[in-house]
């Protein structure tokens, strides 16, 4: 499948707001889970949904997601200070839990797995209702290993459901190498499901995207589910203030050589999708635009105490 | 009217709704063409299989109460047939902790129209008994319903599944097809957080649901022949709770006997008499007695059941000590 | 790997055990999941355990489990009953609960799955001892659909523990066919975790047990666990009086033509392993033990008000 | 004695079990060489990784607390750190209904020695917030043990290691990290199920545990300046509830709040609640009072967290209603 040049700037765009968005919130949030090196395989992921397309991202990545299906960024910033101005007025973070008015579902609890099922739900709904949604169901590579992993791909699959499942394996849970807690690889399940699995160089963005968009594809033709595992590299720590890095130093310089913006950006330049003047400005725009954001987030008010809303819990 | 059991009235109640609205469906295990254990399901393949809106579900609890939930996100009325309630603990995150935190985490934006409906309870079907509903009342933004009757069984289940919440909708075997009842035809909705008086009496006060809603009747039955009138509450919903009546019942007998089929030890016999105590002091002129199971897991035995459950002249001796006192 | 004569003996007397048991349970109560058609899975799954080993069988074959790891056919009956004499007195059903002290572990709740981790941690235990105790983690095909199932085979996979997975696949959980509901083969989610997997003709009683020694033997070994799937076939209703069977009637008829102990009784004596004579001598002297065991039962006695044992919850 | 946090009196306690006896192993995610999210087993694996006794496991809490369920029965004595309570609605049915079922349903054969740890609670790590314990009241066979001091977790540590039963041992994260205290060092153990009596007063009782306990003796403080004795009743276990501690403390002061961090419908405040007036009625003078969070889920902002909170000023005033009821 190949993209068109417009598809390629804005996937390109979207890496670029990764970054920047994780340059910004790192400034404020020592506790934020930053997408550094993984940005090919965020971008790709949530890039060119359509409206009644649900996503369940991963939670890295979750705020990209949200503003790549339209969610206002200062108010998705504002989101992760619990401003009044945020999507939920303070009562929940952004950082994990995007705005369901986009068709997003986050991590209404600490809990990672289960929004796969969620995922697997919204596309019963399509399926029920007879339209061409789709959903995708984005996890970590320790993420797999939770039973919501095999339960919603079992179900997805037996029920023809239009899911794609990406893992966005960037080869570590918090400290646990995937080496040495998930057997096997995870592209391979699929074959265990009777879908089609493969797995991705996830520092490609054109790879990715390409992976991506025939799984789309597939499932808004009734096809059923697919698995994408992109293999990329958590280039910092768990979270931004995340000190040790136990990993073998080769290892992380190896890959954070391969950044997949830098690399991207090459390609494009080269194949001339576009020249470095008109990259460059994308990057000042985008800049500006995440630079504004957070300063319109920050001084944004914070909640009074009626946002509690004691009563509020039943709809 | 209609006569008709339990299982008969939920599954009428069942059908109604997705007759009216076409975003309800049912999915569980073995529910389609089998018609569901129990018959749980029964007659709801052949009239909506066909629509695709009756589906059987691997065994993975957790898998379809969460594709529940993401459905119920995604603007459909799922109903899921959890078959036994004593599977809550493997969805109770789904269901309850991600479900019941949504609404109000989203500021408002997400609903999730989910009805969870499961079986349990010391009955004839001699298993899965285990009454687990008690945890649901520390889950924030989930209800409880637990009829005690067939009517109250279909217009609770009409309730539940136009309800914008996640619901657990608790169906007791051993109420399930014991007996028949005239039940309203068509549409036919009781709201959810109110409890009924079931019997009305001055003594004393005793709170139950479900099967021990019909124990509690038949207590009553015996303390009229010593002269003790004992007003029957029957909560229906456990959560949220009814406040206003349990405490206006109370207001008035000045002692409550609660009876519950879950173990004692942090069962939801414990809440209505924490409400009570908190809120309704002044009327109380007795000790609140909870006459539940003890706290072990449902022994197997027909006679170690029997002693397990709280029958109606257990309940009847609690309620005669708390008029004497 | 070829078997002794005499453990082909003993897998035959075990699987006339089976059928012998569900006959003799099946008029007592409308209730118990039989065994017929899949005796070569069960016999196979619970033969030649050592001491020190521990299974989690599959609730359908649970009873027969307990009776291969020694436990008393008459207590073990009046379990399904819940009288005096079964190992717990009444408080719990013998026929999805073995006793614990012979290694068996039960399902103690009604729910399918968890088992399987529990069956993984006695792996773990054998492991941390530093002995060549193996667990038997049995499993329907629905079973297989748990998450549970995914979590302990990539637990035992990834931390190399003496497991042996075996799913029991007789091609349907109460009405709802594998095929419709189990996504791809069971076998083929080995690979997804780097496991050896393999399926079975699970009414081919050699197969079985060769397919299981070397399971064992590699777990023994230390290289860690295995899934076999037994693909056999359920000859009756989910449970003794279950009337309805929605399968094709042609389909019913083929398996059990193809009856695993017929098979197996005819190799026996084809292969000069025993004459006839031999096996009829086996099949009548099971079915008098099974009498027995079930005449001692009915008149055991009913457990009295003591056993309740209200404040014996804890140890 | 040494002056410790609660978080290194709790891992004192750990290795002081795995020095003493072999059979105690610990696993969870993240748990080796690095040493567990806020150090919660720090140590651990530099003295007993290369024993293979500290295990990191994937992100599978079913797995893995079902794998220490089935060790513990091969007679091991496995520590499992689930991280986060949050995470028991994950494992419940493993932990809890299984793992707490065993010992009775096999009449004594089975012994599930099993502990389960689990951070929790508001504080200084703004997420993971959320207290579940009460519903393991209603779970038979399991212990949970909320220790509110630095000494307490030691003590009860090593008691849950060495109990025979599925303990959760709750760890706050408001007090993990917060002040050092002299610990003793070496062998230290105290009981399960038994309350410790943490301030003596003879106007009202307050019933707290873990952090609550903490604001419960701030509050006795502001109380006493107002010349109101407050007695402070720390459970440290939950389950079993010592009733006979609370009980005869409000035989002395008649008069009872409960402080909890647990959102206050089926909030194991209520059990107390409801033991005392069943049990203890007579010595009653006033309504029970349950301080506790309202039925929503924690929020996540700062203030709105605060709000929701019950903090040392708000069981003050319930305590002086009460004392003045
Ligand atoms: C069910 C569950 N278990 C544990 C955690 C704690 N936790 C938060 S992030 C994380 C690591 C996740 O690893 P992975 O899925 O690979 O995502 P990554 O952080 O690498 O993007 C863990 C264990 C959790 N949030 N949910
Ligand atoms: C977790 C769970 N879900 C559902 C059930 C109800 N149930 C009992 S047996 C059964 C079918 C199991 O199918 P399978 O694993 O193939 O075993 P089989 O009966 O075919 O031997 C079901 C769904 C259960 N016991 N546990
Ligand atoms: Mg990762
Ligand atoms: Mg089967």
């Amino acid at each position: 499948m190949t993209q068109s040049n417009e598809t390629l700037l804005d996937l390109y765009r979207l890496m670029v707001v990764t970054r920047e968005v994780d340059l910004a919130v790192s400034e404020i949030d020592g506790h934020w889970h930053g997408c550094d090196g993984e940005e090919a395989v965020v971008a790709a992921a949530y890039m060119g949904l359509r409206d009644g397309d649900t996503v369940a991202p991963h939670y890295r990545g979750s705020l990209v997601a949200a503003y790549a299906r339209g969610a206002d960024l200062a108010r998705l910033f504002a989101g992760i200070m619990g401003k009044a101005t945020s999507y939920n007025r303070g009562r929940y973070r952004s950082d994990i839990c995007g705005p369901p008015e986009f068709g997003v579902i986050g991590l209404y609890s600490g809990a990672l797995g289960p929004p796969l099922s969620y995922a697997t739900g919204a596309a019963l709904a399509a399926k029920l209702d007879g339209t061409d949604a789709v959903a995708m169901a984005v996890f970590g590579d320790g993420s797999s290993s939770r039973g919501d992993c095999h339960e919603a791909m079992n179900f997805a699959a037996s029920l023809k459901l239009p899911v794609v499942f990406l893992c966005q394996n960037n080869q570590v849970a918090i400290s646990t190498p995937s080496r040495d807690r998930v057997a096997g690889t995870v592209a391979d399940r699929a074959l265990g499901y009777g879908m089609p699995g493969v797995q991705v160089d996830g520092n490609d963005a054109v790879a990715m995207v390409d992976a991506v968009a025939e799984a789309r594809a597939r499932a808004r033709r009734g096809e059923g589910p697919s698995l994408i595992e992109g293999l990329t590299y958590r280039a910092r720590g768990h979270f931004v203030s995340d000190a040790a890095d136990p990993r073998p130093r080769d290892e992380v310089e190896a890959w954070r050589a391969r950044n997949p913006i830098r690399l991207f950006r090459d390609r494009l330049a080269g194949d001339g999708v576009a020249d470095t003047a008109h990259l460059d400005a994308i990057d000042a725009e985008v800049r500006d635009q995440v630079a504004a954001a957070m300063a319109q987030a920050q001084t944004d008010p914070e909640p009074g105490a009626d946002v509690l809303g004691a009563d509020d819990v039943y709809a | 009217m209609a006569r008709q059991t339990f299982q008969e009235a939920t599954v009428a109640a069942i059908a109604h709704e997705m007759r009216r609205d076409r975003n309800v469906f049912i999915m569980g295990e073995d529910i389609g063409a089998f018609g569901g254990p129990l018959h749980s399901c029964k007659g709801l393949w052949d009239e909506f299989g066909a629509q695709g809106r009756v589906i059987d579900t691997p065994i993975s609890e957790g898998g379809f109460v969460g594709a529940g939930v993401g459905a119920a996100l995604a603007g459909k009325r799922p109903i899921v047939d959890l078959m036994f309630l004593e599977f809550m603990g493997l969805v109770i995150h789904q269901f309850g902790l991600d479900g019941g935190a949504m609404h109000y985490y989203s500021d408002g934006k997400a609903k999730v129209p989910l009805v969870v409906r499961a079986k349990y309870g010391v009955g004839p079907f001699h298993g899965h008994a285990y009454d687990f509903h008690s945890w649901l009342l520390n889950v924030p933004g989930v209800k409880v319903v637990a009829p005690a009757t067939p009517s109250d069984a279909k217009g609770l289940m009409a309730a539940s599944i136009r309800d914008d919440n996640p619901v657990l909708f608790m169906e007791h075997m051993g109420l399930y097809h014991a007996g028949r009842e005239e039940v309203p035809e068509g549409e036919y909705v009781i709201p959810l957080g109110k409890a009924d008086v079931k019997r009305r009496g001055r003594d004393v006060t005793i709170v139950a649901s479900a099967l021990m809603t019909k124990r509690a009747l038949a207590a009553a039955d015996i303390l009229a022949q010593d002269g003790i009138e004992a007003e029957v509450v029957d909560l229906r919903t456990l959560a949220p709770l009814d406040e206003e009546t349990v405490l206006e019942s109370v207001a008035r007998t000045g002692r409550l006997v609660v009876a519950c089929e879950a173990v004692k030890s942090g069962g939801s016999a414990s809440e209505v008499a924490a409400l009570v105590v908190e809120k309704g002091f002044a009327h109380l002129k007795a000790p609140i007695a909870r006459v539940a199971p003890p706290n072990v897991p449902v022994p197997f035995h027909r006679e170690l059941e029997k002693l397990y459950l709280p029958d109606a002249g257990r309940i009847a001796e609690a309620a005669r000590a708390a008029a004497a006192a």
